[in-house]
C-alpha cells in the first residue's frame, strides 16, 4: 500500500510557495480545510490565487487570508458573507472572478478526471459567457468551460487513512471530493486518521489515488454560519 | 396584498405529488413550511443534500449539515448526502422538478436577474445559473416593487442577467404572472389588490383577459 | 418521501416496447440487472437497442437476449466472451458499435448529468473517431462524443430503500451509478430491499432521485465468469 | 528467450515505488506476481477496484469482487471500491501511473493495435482505447512474432489501432525496445537470444547502439 501520511500540517504543506494556485473544500464554514488555511497564514505565502466556492467570514476561513492580503485572486461562485472581501474587490485590490456554482464543481472534476473542458447551459446569455465559446446541441445553448489548472488542492473529510482513503460527512463533503486530483498535489486534512484497512472499501467516497498527502488536523472548530434551530413544543 | 409568509403559502400550491424541489435563499425557503401534508415532495439544496426536515431542536445542531444557505438542518429518513458535482448533475441533469428562487429583475421573455448590482452588491451566482439554465419549470417569488416602489416585472432587464428566457411563472406580493410569448399574463391578484393596481406596478407588458380571480391563499 | 417501490418486475418493466434503447449495468456477469433481463425474455420485446459494457455469454446475461434475437444493436467495449454473439454480429445479423468503455461511462455520466457531449482523448487517431469531430487541447487531441440517449436503464444494487436510495457492492457497482439517471426511466433492482431510514444517508451510493421504479429482485444467480483461486498452502 | 512468465518478470522490475499500476489481461496480470517485496505498488483494475490483492482461497470466491480479466480477485488493506466513471477518472486524469497491457502490433511511431483482426476476431476495446490514450507511461507486453513467426514490431501497424504513438517500451520474448523518433532502440536482449536474432524478428527500424547487454532476469 502507497503511504500518504505526514505527521504535520507544516510538512503537507511543502512546497506551497507565492503567486500559486489553490484549491480549497468547503461550503461556507462547512467542510474547509481549517489546519491548511491556518498554516498559509503562518507561511505568509502572498499573491494566491484560490478557487473556492465562498471566501469564508471576516475572521474564520479564507478571510483570515484575506484580511492579511494573501489572495491576489478569487474564483468562487458566491461571496456575500465577507466585508472585507467586498472592500477588497469594489476598491479593485483583489482580482475576483464570479462563476456559476455547478460550473465550479464541474471543472474541477474535469481537471481530475482529464476532460480539458465541458458544455454547460449554466450562465449562457449572460456576463459570465462574455468572450467564451457557445455552441447549440439539441436546439440548447451551451458554454466551453475549461478545467481548472491548480498547484494545491486543500480538502477535509471526516475520517481517512494513511492510503490517502476519505470518508465525508454530511454536507460538509460538498466541493472536497471533486477537488481531490484535480491539483497537481493533493492534500487532505481529516478529523480522524484511522489505521488503514478500517475503512470499509465499499463505503470510501475518494479512493487514495486521488491524495498525495493526509493529516490528522490538530483541532476543528467547525464554525456553524447560521444557526437556526426550532424549539421543542 | 401579501407577505413574504403569503407568497410563500400561495407558492406551495404550484408543488405536486412526487416533485423534488429545490428552494432559494429568502422567500422560497419558507415554502417548504406550506407545503400540503397529504403529498410527497423532498426537497434538495445544492450544497448536497437531499430530503431536507426542518431546522434543529436547539443543542443538536451539526456544523457537517447545513443547506444552501447556510442554515442547520435536519434530514428526513431516506434522505442523502453527495458531493457538489452531484448534485448539479441532479439539477443540470432535469433530475429536480421544480425551482423555486427569489429575483431582483424579471423580464417578459423570462429573463431573470438576482446576482448582482454593478459597483454595489456583488454576492455571486451560486447555484442560480445552474438553476435557471437548467430547470423546466421555475417559479420566480418576489416583491412586485422594489423599496423605492419601482416595478421589478420589467420589459427588460436593466441589470446582468442570470438566465435568459428561463422563467415561467411569478409569484409576487401582488399577483401571481405567467410568463408568455405577448407579455406577462395576469393570472390571480393577490387578497385587496385591483387589477388597476397591479397594473400600475409592473412596467412590462400585462396582458388582462377576462375576469382575474383573486388568489385564495 | 417520494416512493419508488413496485411490487413485481412485471410491474417494473411497464413500458418497455420493441425498437427501444435500453441502458444495462454490470460488468461481464458481476452486477447485471438478472431478473429485469429474464422478463425482457419472458416479454419478448424486439428489435431492441443495449447499450452494456458486455454482452452476457451465450446462456446468461444479455445472452439470453441475443439467442431470441431480441438485440437488433448492442453499443458496448468488450464482447469477447459470446460466440452467438460473434456469430450475429459476423453474419451481419447484428449492429454491433464498439467503443472505448471509459467513453461509454462517461457518455452515461453526461446523460445523467445534463451535458449535451464530452471531449475524451480515447480513441483518437482510431477507427473509433472516424466521423467524429476531433479539436486540439493544450496541445493533446481530444474526439467528442455525445450523450446517450436512451428510453430505460436497468441498474442492479445490492441495497436499497423505497426512495430508491441505492448501495452497491464490490466491483458490481461498476457502470450501475453511471446509467442512473441517464435514461427517461431507470429501473432499479436489489438483492435487498430494506426500510427506509435504514441506509446511512452518507453511505449511499446514488440518491433515489435518480431511480423511478425500485424492486426486489426474486432471486440472484451471480454467476462467475472466471473461478480463479489459490490453494492454501 | 523468455517465456509470459520470464517477459512478466522483466517487466515487474519496471514497476517503481509508490506507482499505481493497471495490468491488462494475459501476460500483464502475471506481472503482479513478481513485483519486489519491498516497495509499495497498487494495482487498479478499470472496473473498479484499487488495491487489488491475490486470487481467493478456494470457497472463498465472490462473484461480486473480480478484476477487468472477469476474474474473481481479493482486495489487501487499503483498497476501494468504485464505479466506472470514478475509474476512468483515475486512468484519464493520469492518476495511474504505468500501464502495462498486450498487443498485436506496435509500430516505430508508437502506435499500438490489440482490439480487432477485421471479419475475423472483434472483442472490443474494453478500457484499452482510454488507458493508452491517457497513460504518459505504457509498457507492452508481447510475444515479438506472431504464430506465423511474423513480426509483430512493425514499421507500421496494418490492424486497427488502439493507439496513436502511446507506446514507450516493449518487453518481447526476444528483447526489451524503447520507442524513440528514430525507430526501436534496443535495449537489452534476452537471454540466449543475439542482436541478429532479434533483428530477423524486427521488421520496423531497429536501432542497435554499441554493446547490448543480456536482461537480468
Amino acid at each position: 500500500m502507497i503511504l500518504k501520511k505526514v505527521n504535520s500540517v507544516q510538512d503537507a504543506l511543502k512546497g506551497v510557495k507565492n503567486d500559486m494556485t489553490l484549491m480549497l473544500g468547503g461550503f461556507g464554514l462547512s467542510g474547509i480545510p481549517e489546519n491548511a488555511i491556518a498554516e498559509l497564514v503562518s507561511m505568509e505565502v502572498k499573491g494566491l490565487t484560490c478557487i473556492s466556492n465562498n471566501a469564508g467570514v471576516d475572521d474564520f476561513g479564507l478571510g483570515l487570508l484575506l484580511q492579511k492580503r494573501q489572495i491576489k485572486k478569487m474564483v468562487s461562485s458566491y461571496v456575500g458573507e465577507n466585508d472585507e472581501f467586498e472592500r477588497q474587490m469594489l476598491s479593485g485590490e483583489l482580482d475576483v472572478e464570479l462563476i456559476p456554482q455547478g460550473t465550479l464543481a464541474e471543472r474541477c472534476r474535469a481537471a481530475q478526471a482529464g476532460f480539458p473542458a465541458i458544455y454547460t447551459p449554466a450562465g449562457y446569455g449572460t456576463e459570465v459567457a462574455e468572450g467564451k465559446e457557445t455552441r447549440e446541441f439539441d436546439g440548447k445553448m451551451y458554454v466551453l468551460e475549461h478545467a481548472f489548472k491548480a498547484d494545491f488542492a486543500f480538502v477535509k473529510a471526516w475520517k481517512g487513512d494513511a492510503a490517502g482513503n476519505l470518508v465525508f460527512k454530511g454536507t460538509a463533503r460538498n466541493f472536497n471530493p471533486c477537488m481531490c486530483g484535480a491539483a497537481k498535489i493533493t492534500i487532505a486534512e481529516v478529523e480522524e486518521l484511522v489505521p488503514v484497512g478500517e475503512l470499509d472499501p465499499n463505503q470510501i467516497h475518494m479512493p487514495g489515488i486521488f491524495v498525495q498527502r493526509i493529516f490528522e488536523g490538530e483541532k476543528y472548530e467547525k464554525r456553524i454560519e447560521q444557526r437556526t434551530v426550532r424549539t421543542r413544543e | 396584498m401579501l407577505d413574504k409568509n403569503g407568497i410563500a403559502k400561495r407558492i406551495a400550491k404550484e408543488v405536486q405529488d412526487g416533485y423534488y424541489v429545490n428552494l432559494g435563499i429568502g422567500i422560497p425557503t419558507l415554502v417548504a413550511n406550506y407545503v400540503r401534508e397529504d403529498i410527497e415532495v423532498e426537497f434538495q439544496s445544492e450544497n448536497g443534500v437531499l430530503g431536507m426536515g426542518p431546522f434543529p431542536f436547539e443543542g443538536e445542531e451539526d456544523a457537517d449539515i447545513i443547506n444552501a444557505g447556510k442554515q442547520t438542518i435536519t434530514t428526513l429518513p431516506g434522505a442523502s448526502f453527495f458531493d457538489s458535482a452531484t448534485s448539479f448533475a441532479m439539477i443540470r441533469g432535469q433530475h429536480v422538478d421544480l425551482t423555486i428562487l427569489g429575483a431582483m429583475e424579471v423580464s417578459e421573455n423570462g429573463d431573470i436577474a438576482n446576482w448582482k448590482i454593478p459597483g454595489r452588491m456583488v454576492k455571486g451566482m451560486g447555484g442560480a445559473m445552474d438553476l435557471v439554465a437548467s430547470a423546466e419549470n421555475i417559479i420566480v417569488a418576489m416583491m412586485h416593487t422594489n423599496k423605492k416602489g419601482e416595478s421589478k416585472i420589467l420589459k427588460q432587464c436593466s441589470l446582468p442577467l442570470t438566465g435568459v428566457g428561463c422563467v415561467k411563472k411569478i409569484v409576487t406580493n401582488l399577483a401571481v404572472l405567467e410568463v408568455t410569448q405577448n407579455g406577462f399574463k395576469l393570472l390571480e391578484r393577490a387578497p385587496g389588490v385591483s387589477v388597476e393596481d397591479i397594473q400600475k406596478a409592473t412596467e412590462g407588458t400585462l396582458i388582462v383577459e377576462g375576469n382575474i380571480p383573486e388568489m385564495a391563499v
